[in-house]
């Protein structure tokens, strides 16, 4: 392969608070292939969808991405681009599924309408092709009544309703890359399944590039190809599915497989991390999973981790892996 | 910025400005000056004030004399009225009344006498019945009426007319064909005939007032005056405008009177030099038919400044000086030099009026009960009260400060007269104030210092300071007087039921003759016993036996001395303080001609004139819009902006 | 939608008979009838004069119960105060002035034109002004636009109607002379003139308040997460602001909008007297000065009706704006 | 009667520091003020200065002795206030209007009797318009302030019940008030005023009658949001009683939303006076009626400004402080706002 | 197991309709049957599980039992007393052993009460506490045993985390010495670290005192780690209900099939769930008629929309489903 469709590095994105400004993502970097799924783990508030709107140029207005931020797109710098150029990837060859779809439509505009929108800003069709399109999405998306529910305003569809609402939006457009935010978080289980099972059929169909943003492992393993988990803000491990499901390799990442309750724990203690990730301005210097680490020692508190290969696809950013592995 | 788009200044139109319109036109019941601005050029009356004549003299107008009293055989006065020809009334829908397709008619003796009955008629509810109460049966007319409504179903359910006719009339009203009407007094009263110059006892045809009862859609004759006058009520929007114009039926502009001395501007012999050399009457007028003004324009005006900056646009023609502006235009007692390069005209005219602090009589304290003590109190009372001031103060000097109730210009007016007790001496206050039992405002009887009310109806923010001044300059005595400020209708009440201590009034003559002062303080109209004028409720047996010893009597020496011993009774027994005569500023353009203020009657639009081209070129030269601060604004906008729409501009790219 | 009307509209009759009571109890109860009587038809009145005004205004009767009737009749409670109030307030016969007998019905009929054409400007250029200042502040949020223009609305928020109506007067009829001081035409054609400068004044005076009210509900709608949908989906700030954040702003703007509307009809109290408007405003000052009851009382009636209308109108108004609110 | 003013002050006073230890001892809302103290400045010291004048005129007795050469036996005998005992507005005045620090009079430039004296200048009755402008300060509050504070407790009681037990009680409430509410308030005002005569207690009646509305509405729709609130419903779950509910848990969350309705209110208030002293319904003495009075003033030539002018300053700084505070107190009280700082 | 033997609660045909008012009069043209005959047991010292998808009508079950909304109909058996039979005054001693930790951590503790308060308003209700160091005293108890620092309990709840803000619900519920505690998605709110921690701690308790869990989710992991007995809600209806092996291992209702095959497994051996169940859940103020989940299912039968299928009572456990009817027959 050559170039990766996407590249994220060093971004930063940062808040105003009480004494400066403080990095809630900080220096994370990443990439994406054509056609392949990154979950981004990590538990509510690490960053993960900061570090998705960076890349939207969305952040809401006190915070910003900082200078050092170098992302490209498709060969093109992301940070450095017009706002009109902005405006014409973002929704086109960029769009994004929002965390909440019960909030993330407008609620006095008919549904329809919404994604008869997205497909004209950029492309000028006319509003009755756009209509056929939007609603041959919501058929494809598993809407029923398609042709009826066009014209329904959101309050009036359920949530897996809105979700796949939202996803045709996103997918109007035959984007390049999707940023999928916690799709199924609101969702029954059973709707849960079917999202999933939808978005792997786009993905499949339509080979555009994803990435998932969630804290379910689960849903992790069933749409993944390659995880990175965050932590406070911070990447602290990547890897493909596989390796970090089975054998995670920094104690954070161990930790969250081993909180989540399953048949087999029945019984036992389940294996909690201690105390609770801290506000973003009390974030540890060095490394910031220090005070709840079980493998804690000395240098994590004041010195960043290292970056160690874990495998030939696996890194991970941990003093004590360095120690063990002898660095 | 013109407020009349729609028309050029270019015609014979006069601007003036009203700020509430009058409670009613009905010409039997208006009594105000905002009401006879209409009346008293709708409605013709037997007789006139001479225009320009001063002291004023009356002149015949729909009669076709000034007549003389006559004593008849029994002691009663007769006072016959020829009247005019061929008078008509203005057209009006009312008279259709009479048939298909009638819309005026011809005036008669009769429709003077419906009027003067209608005076009796309680339903209508006069206010100046008191003051035709010598005519002979008038009384027992009312009286009559009001059984006979009550009495009789079917009588009550007839017209008003039919009512008057069906009892004969009032007595006194001799109805001789159509050109004569004979009017009967009881006892001689010569200033009866000023009465005959107000539009109270001006021909009123029965159609009228039968037509416009209110109902279906009809107005009220209250709001809709058919009269004979040289101008006719066209538009009456009482919110928003009045609009007199010229009445095309109107006596004077037919060719038989065109002569009359009501119809025609006063011949060059009457005016006086002052007058010309003033610039307020333009001598070539002399001897014109009047009128000639075509409209005149009543705009709704409730606040005073606006009105007075308007007047200064150009947009009235004229206007009285408000106090608030008073500085602006009047410069050492004469039009600052501003107002003068403008071509304004000031005028000034004392008017026959009497403002004054009246005292309760009836009140304990106050009042005669508490004898010799009150009257000191009322007498240090009045020498601390420095109408001077006031009138500095509140009225910008405008007002002549009062001696006794008389104006000046009436007849037994003394100029030299200094009433003792109406200039400033604190020191002989105090003195009479400890005399009275209550040094330094301490009651010696209690010990507690005295405690007074004024009482008022008034709670505006302006009138509060008026009384407040008063209460202040008591104070210097260490009286304490409390200022009792209800809303109008409590003050009524208390006024009804007698309590009440210190008020403050007026009184605007009806006509120029001492005694439509003086009887102001007689018993026969104290407030108490008669509900009458006298709010004082002032009661002496020698004023009363003065009083009726002068009312009657035609001006002579006698009566001057009778007027200086009531005077005299005033000046010890202080029922009131006399506070002042006021005195009337207007300003006037110049291209408004023949503006000669009447103190006591009403404007009489039928002598004035317009140079309306004078006027539209004045006022285009005061009217130039000043653009320059709106460009300012504009850049000032724009230079505001600008950082902002930088911001943007960086922030987009 | 029809039933829910129709709930709204008969409650809305509910609340117009409470009105009522209360007016019955200020106006006949507490403001003595004999009293107003009285002071009308002056202190020299004959018994007669008096009796015929109080039957002609209608306060002839007693108050609640009238014991001319025996105690079974009907009449006994109906032909009093109390039933012809609300007989004659429901009619719409309001009768005549207590000041000088002229018919209420007709004058307020006369005043509404003159009132509208001074409200009705005033109130869609407010509304236009305050909405469009609104935006733009919550465009440039956190921006010096943003806090000059919140500055500049607490000051004017501070300022007491009065001082702005004198002013004005002064500044723009007097200095600059723009327009005329006061006055009105009730030809359309040339009524602008008149009506620019109050207008002008209450839109400066209103601004304040409007703007900072509007600009909260503006502010709370940029940061609802449809709003970063839209821009996600490619919106430009003009199409974000205009065709998202303004139709659903619009819905608490309406309440404070249609709410309004009553004062439309009851007019300015202090731009009407000032500049000469002949409006209900001026009408509602003189029946103040005029202890004109009978007007007073007509003229918050009417404009309580129109307030309990506006608030209907606002309720179905949601609906048209605001699709999640459904009546019932 | 000055004893129900001293009263009055008396009462306000240990209210104010009863309310003062409560909310000492409260530590959200002595934060909150505390945060308004850092925010507010300002504003706040102004408006303690208001108060502070407010009180000083509302204490007043008789006795004493005018200072200046004036023996008066009315100053005597009437009660007169603090203020009215440190300026001695009988012996500082002058014959009419002085402009500020004038050494001679506005029309005919005789001498003053207190040259210079007069910061503000005086008015038509030669009253200095400083002491004037302050004894204004008392009106003012009083309309505003002590009117809500008896009607405030009165409309939350009535909210409150309506809200939280619902059926006949909140349908008598919510029919009582949306006939209120369906009068538009200004004429209502008037109607009020007319009818039951101009009085400073008539007034702040009326301003009552106007203002319970606002309130017990407020109260009445926030009991019904809280009374669905989770907490609430676990406070049932645990076997609190309905006063303890009410006690506990609604009346401090309705808290802030009365405080600031209330300065809301306030300014409103005290605005809507100046247009009731246009129609000449307003309270004696405020500063509606010195800017009514300066209508005529403006005109003048030169102009008198100073009446217009201390009398707009005084209001609007008071109303600008307490729409300041206001605002900042939203922001403070605003949960969101304040979940985000943490 | 026999520490579950003793019947602790048992409900009769428990219903909570909300009625949907409509029309001139708001009269009541339906009702959202958020309850619709419930019948569960729990036994003393048992974790009954209460799973179903959002809006079906859990946390009405669960408030109904404590009746802060009022049953329509039906009847709940405390040790054979009828809660909702009772009169307000007697059911305040009932309060006192029934407590429950509600959905939100957030939202269920008065932002404006320290922690201390909160904790201690229903020990000061039931009259539990002498004076207020006692309180103090109590409240400091509490905390350390729900692993909060004591030291902390003059905090407002807004400083504190979610985690710690759902022990101090935790605590609250505590106070009072409950014997059952129905916990309203005590866990969903949180984050899985989080979520392991209120776990162990409810564990704990449990053993420690013996208490009893009504355990409302729709996380079958959790249920499958946590719970005795599991019954599944759909709609206002348990369609199934069985000791929680069983119902993990053999399923009986087409739904709890689908639920559990929609349930997504971290095991990165097994990826790709179906989904098993058609289209979304209905609205429960216009359930489809029959069985409720006919429209969804993948094996219905011709009747089931028109009848309701019967409980279908099996030795461990009950289904309502016509093919159980088949099945047990
Ligand atoms: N407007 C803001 N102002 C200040 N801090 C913010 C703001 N928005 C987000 N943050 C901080 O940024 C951090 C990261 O937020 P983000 O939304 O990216 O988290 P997340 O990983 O998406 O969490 P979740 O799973 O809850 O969606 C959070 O800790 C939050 O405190
Ligand atoms: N007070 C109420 N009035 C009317 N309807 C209500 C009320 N409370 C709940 N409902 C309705 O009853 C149904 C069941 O609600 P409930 O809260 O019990 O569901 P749940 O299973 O707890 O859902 P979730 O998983 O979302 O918490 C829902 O459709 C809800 O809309
Ligand atoms: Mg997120
Ligand atoms: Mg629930």
């Amino acid at each position: 392969m050559s170039k990766p469709l996407l590249e994220m590095q060093n971004v930063s994105v940062t808040f105003p608070s009480g004494a400066g400004r403080v990095a809630v993502v900080d220096e994370i970097s990443f990439s994406l292939d054509e056609g392949e799924v990154l979950a981004l783990v990590g538990e509510s508030g690490c960053g993960k969808t900061m570090a998705a709107l960076a890349l939207m140029r969305l952040i809401p207005k006190p915070g910003r991405a900082e200078k050092t931020s170098r992302i490209t797109f498709d060969g093109k710098d992301v940070m450095a681009a017009s706002v009109d150029d902005m405006r014409a990837l973002r929704g086109y060859d960029l769009s994004m599924i929002f965390q909440d779809p019960m909030t993330c439509l407008n609620p006095v505009v008919r549904v329809g309408d919404q994604v008869v929108e997205a497909i004209r800003l950029h492309e000028s069709v006319s509003y009755g092709a756009a209509r056929k399109r939007t609603i041959e999405l919501f058929e494809r998306v598993g809407i029923p009544d398609a042709e009826q529910r066009f014209s329904t305003y959101p309050h009036l569809l359920s949530g897996g309703l809105k979700q796949r609402v939202m996803i045709s939006m996103a997918v109007a457009t035959k984007p390049r890359l999707l940023i999928a935010d916690e799709p199924t978080t609101a969702l029954d289980v059973t709707v849960q399944a079917q999202i999933l099972e939808l978005l792997r059929e786009l993905q499949r169909d339509l080979g555009t590039t994803i990435l998932l943003i969630t804290h379910d492992f689960a849903v992790v393993n069933e749409l993944a190809d390659r995880v990175a988990v965050m932590y406070a803000g911070k990447m602290v491990e990547k890897g493909t599915r596989y390796e970090l499901l089975k054998m995670p390799r920094h104690p954070y990442t161990e930790g969250l497989l081993g909180a989540i309750p399953h048949a087999a724990q029945r019984g036992h203690e389940l294996n909690e991390i201690e105390g609770v990730v801290p506000p973003p301005a009390l974030w540890p210097a060095g490394c910031r999973f220090t005070n709840r680490c079980p493998k804690a020692f000395e240098p994590c508190e004041g010195t960043l981790p290292p970056r160690i290969e874990t495998s030939g696809t696996g890194v991970a950013w941990c003093h004590a892996l360095a120690k063990a592995s002898g660095r | 910025n013109n407020p009349y788009p729609n028309e050029g200044g270019e015609t014979r139109v006069f601007y003036s400005s009203f700020a509430e319109a009058p409670r009613t036109l009905d010409p039997a019941v208006a009594y105000t000056t905002s009401a006879h601005v209409i009346t008293a050029n709708v409605f013709d009356t037997l007789l006139e004030y001479h225009y320009l004549k001063r002291p004023y003299e009356l002149i015949p107008a729909l009669a076709e004399n000034v007549p003389e009293p006559r004593e008849m055989a029994d002691g009663r006065v007769s006072l016959l009225f020829r009247l005019r020809d061929g008078v008509s009334f203005q057209r009006d829908r009312a008279f259709e009344l009479n048939g298909e397709g009638i819309d005026t008619r011809i005036v008669t003796a009769q429709d003077f006498a419906f009027q003067i009955a209608r005076l009796a008629d309680p339903a209508v509810n006069s206010p100046v019945f008191e003051n035709f109460a010598s005519i002979t049966g008038l009384r027992a007319f009312r009286t009559l009426l009001s059984e006979r409504r009550s009495g009789d179903t079917d009588f009550a359910a007839l017209r008003a007319d039919q009512q008057y006719m069906a009892l004969g009339g009032v007595p006194g009203v001799l109805v001789n064909g159509d050109n004569e009407l004979e009017i009967i007094l009881d006892q001689p009263n010569p200033q009866i005939l000023y009465w005959f110059a107000m539009p109270f006892t001006t021909p009123v045809p029965w159609e009228a007032v039968a037509y416009y009862d209110g109902n279906e859609g009809r107005d009220r004759f209250a709001d809709h005056p058919v009269g004979t006058g040289p101008y006719a009520l066209t538009v009456y929007d009482k919110q928003f405008r009045f609009v007199l114009e010229r009445n095309a039926l109107w006596y004077g502009a037919q060719s038989e009177h065109r002569d009359a001395p009501g119809a025609a501007f006063p011949a060059l012999s009457d005016i006086s030099d002052e007058d010309i050399a003033s610039g307020r009457i333009e001598p070539a007028y002399a001897g014109r038919a009047l009128p000639f003004l075509e409209r005149i324009e009543f705009r709704r005006e409730r606040e005073s400044i606006p009105r007075f900056n308007k007047l200064l646009q150009g947009y009235y023609d004229d206007g009285g000086v408000i106090k608030e502006s008073f500085d602006a235009v009047v410069e050492n007692d004469d039009l600052s030099p501003e107002m003068a390069e403008l071509g304004m005209r000031l005028d000034k005219v004392v008017e026959p009026g009497v403002y004054y602090i009246g005292f309760n009589m009836d009140d304990d304290v106050v009042g005669r009960a508490a004898g010799d003590r009150s009257r000191k109190l009322r007498q240090a009372m009045s020498l601390v009260v420095d109408v001077g001031q006031y009138l500095e103060i509140f009225l910008n000097g405008r007002g002549v400060p009062a001696h006794s109730p008389l104006p000046p210009g009436l007849f037994g007016y003394d100029p030299d007269y200094r009433n003792p007790y109406r200039s400033v001496d604190v020191d002989r206050a105090r003195s009479l104030l400890a005399e009275a039992g209550y040094p330094g405002g301490i009651d010696l009887e209690t010990n507690a210092p005295l405690k007074l009310t004024f009482d008022t109806g008034d709670t505006s923010a302006q009138g509060r300071l008026r009384y407040q001044f008063f209460v202040s300059a008591w104070r210097t005595l260490g009286i304490d007087v409390e200022i009792a400020a209800t809303n109008y209708n409590k003050f009524q009440e208390k006024v009804r039921s007698g309590a009440y201590q210190i008020f403050f009034w007026g009184w605007i003559a009806d006509y120029p003759d001492p005694e439509n002062f003086l009887f102001l303080l007689e018993s026969a109209s104290a407030r108490s016993a008669t509900e009458g004028p006298n709010t004082a409720n002032f009661m002496d047996a020698r004023y009363d036996e003065l009083f009726a010893a002068m009312e009657n009597r035609a001006n002579d020496t006698r009566r001057i001395e009778i007027i200086r011993e009531l005077t005299g009774i005033l000046e010890t027994e202080r029922p009131w303080i006399e506070l002042f005569h006021p005195e009337a500023y207007t300003l006037r353009h110049s291209w408004l001609l023949n503006a000669k203020p009447m103190g006591l009657s009403y404007p009489v639009f039928k002598y004035r004139d317009i140079d309306p081209d004078l006027r539209a070129e004045r006022r285009l030269a005061w009217n130039k819009p000043l653009m320059w601060p709106l460009y300012a604004f504009i850049l000032f906008i724009v230079a505001a902006t600008l950082p902002a729409i930088r911001t943007l501009y960086r922030e987009r790219t | 939608m029809f039933a829910y009307l129709v709930r709204r509209i008969a409650y809305g009759f509910v609340t117009v008979l409470g009105v009522l009571m209360l007016l019955f109890v200020l106006f006949f109860a507490i403001a003595d009838p004999d009293d107003i009587a009285r002071k009308a038809v002056g202190e020299r009145a004959s018994a007669e004069v008096y009796e015929q005004w109080k039957k002609n205004h209608g306060y002839d009767k007693p108050l609640i119960v009238n014991t001319d009737h025996g105690a079974a009749e009907f009449a006994r409670y109906t032909d009093t105060l109390f039933f012809d109030h609300y007989r004659r307030m429901l009619t719409f016969d309001f009768g005549r002035s207590d000041a000088d007998d002229s018919p209420i019905a007709g004058r307020i009929l006369a005043g509404a034109v003159p009132s509208l054409s001074l409200t009705v400007p005033l109130f869609v250029i407010g509304l236009g002004v305050g909405v469009f200042f609104a935006l733009l502040v919550a465009f440039f949020r956190d921006t010096y636009v943003d806090r000059s223009v919140l500055v500049l609305c607490m000051l004017a928020m501070s300022i007491a109607s009065l001082i702005y109506i004198i002013g004005g007067q002064y500044l723009i009829g007097m200095l600059l002379r723009w327009f005329p001081i006061s006055g009105f035409d009730p030809d359309p054609t040339v009524a602008y003139r008149f009506l620019a400068l109050p207008v002008l004044i209450g839109v400066v005076s209103g601004f304040g308040a409007d703007v900072r009210l509007y600009r909260t509900v503006f502010l709370e709608e940029t940061n609802r997460d449809y709003v970063r949908t839209a821009r996600a989906k490619g919106c430009g700030d003009i199409r974000v602001m205009t065709a998202h954040v303004l139709r659903n702003a619009l819905i608490p703007i309406l309440t404070n909008v249609v709410l309004a509307i009553p004062f439309l009809f009851t007019g300015a109290l202090l731009l009407e007297s000032f500049f000469g408007i002949p409006g209900l405003g001026s009408l509602t000052v003189e029946a103040i000065h005029g202890n004109d009851f009978s007007t007073l009382r007509t003229m918050v009636y009417i404009g309580a009706l129109l307030f309990i209308l506006g608030q209907i109108l606002t309720d179905v108004s949601y609906t048209l704006a605001d699709p999640r609110v459904r009546l019932r | 009667m000055p004893w129900i003013s001293n009263i009055a002050v008396l009462v306000l006073v240990a209210l104010g520091f009863l309310g003062w230890r409560t909310i000492r001892r409260n530590r959200l809302w002595s934060e909150a003020l505390r945060a308004l103290w850092r925010r507010r400045r300002i504003s706040l010291v102004i408006i303690a200065v208001y108060v502070v004048i407010a009180l000083l005129d509302s204490i007043a007795w008789v006795g004493g002795t005018v200072s200046g050469d004036v023996s008066d036996a009315v100053a005597a005998f009437k009660p007169r206030s603090i203020i009215d005992r440190i300026i001695a507005p009988e012996a500082f005045k002058e014959l009419s209007y002085s402009a500020p620090f004038a050494e001679a009079g506005f029309y005919d430039d005789a001498p003053l009797n207190h040259p210079g004296a007069h910061v503000l200048g005086t008015d038509i009755l030669g009253q200095d318009v400083l002491y004037r402008a302050l004894k204004g300060v008392r009106v003012a509050l009083l309309i505003g302030g002590l009117t809500s504070l008896i009607v405030i407790p009165i409309a939350l009681a009535f909210g409150v019940a309506a809200g939280y037990f619902g059926g006949r009680i909140d349908d008598v409430v919510f029919f009582v008030m949306s006939t209120l509410a369906s009068v538009p308030s200004l004429l209502l005002l008037i109607a009020l005023i007319m009818v039951l005569g101009i009085g400073t207690v008539q007034v702040c009646v009326a301003l009552g009658v106007t203002g319970w509305v606002g309130f017990c509405r407020l109260s009445r729709g926030e009991t019904l949001k809280l009374r669905e609130a989770d907490y609430v419903q676990a406070a049932r779950a645990l076997g609190v009683s309905h006063a303890g509910i009410i006690l506990r848990h609604i009346l401090p969350n309705l808290a802030h939303l009365i405080v600031i309705t209330f300065a809301l209110q306030f300014t409103g208030l005290v605005l809507a006076e100046t247009i009731l002293s246009y129609l000449g319904i307003g309270l004696d003495g405020s500063w509606g009626q010195m800017i009514d009075q300066a209508r005529d003033e403006l005109s003048r030539d030169p102009i008198v400004w100073w009446n217009l002018a201390a009398a707009s300053c005084a209001l609007f700084t008071l109303v600008l402080c307490v729409n300041l505070c206001a605002d900042a107190m939203r922001d403070i009280l605003d949960p969101r706002t304040r979940r985000e700082e943490q | 197991m026999n520490k579950h033997d003793t019947l602790l609660l048992r409900t009769e045909g428990l219903s909570t309709w909300f009625p949907i008012r409509r029309g001139l009069l708001r009269k009541t043209v339906g009702h959202v049957r958020a309850a619709d005959g419930v019948n569960i047991k729990i036994r003393r010292g048992e974790t009954l599980a209460l799973v179903g998808e959002s809006g079906c009508g859990k946390t009405t079950v669960g408030k109904t039992i404590l009746r802060l909304v009022e049953a329509t109909s039906g009847r709940a058996f405390y040790d054979d007393v009828d809660l909702m039979a009772l009169e307000p005054g007697a059911f305040h001693d009932y309060r006192r052993r029934l407590q429950i930790i509600m959905q939100d951590p957030a939202s269920s503790l008065d932002p404006r009460m320290t922690v201390r308060d909160s904790i201690g308003e229903g020990l000061r209700a039931f009259g539990m506490v002498s004076d207020d160091e006692d309180l103090t005293r109590q409240v400091a108890e509490l905390m350390q045993l729900v692993s909060l620092d004591s030291d902390t309990m003059h905090r407002y709840p807004h400083e504190f985390s979610g985690g710690q803000r759902q022990r101090i619900c935790i605590a609250r519920a505590l106070a009072p010495e409950p014997e059952l505690i129905v916990c309203d998605e005590a866990v969903s709110a949180l984050d899985v670290s989080i979520q392991a921690q209120i776990l162990n701690l409810l564990e704990r308790l449990q053993a420690e005192r013996n208490l009893t869990y009504l355990f409302i989710t729709h996380d079958l992991g959790v249920v499958r780690y946590f719970a005795d007995r599991v019954a599944v809600m759909y709609l206002g209806r348990i369609v199934e209900d069985g000791p929680a092996e069983r119902i993990f291992s053999e399923p009986r209702h087409p739904y709890t099939r689908a639920l559990l095959a929609s349930a997504p497994s971290i095991d990165p051996e097994h990826r790709g769930v179906e989904p098993a169940a058609l289209g979304d859940v209905p609205s429960p103020a216009r359930p489809p008629s029959g069985c409720h989940y006919h429209p969804r299912c993948p094996v219905r039968l011709g009747r089931c929309d028109r009848d309701v299928p019967p409980e279908v009572n099996f030795a461990d456990g009950m289904s309502r489903c016509f093919l159980s009817e088949e099945q047990e027959s």
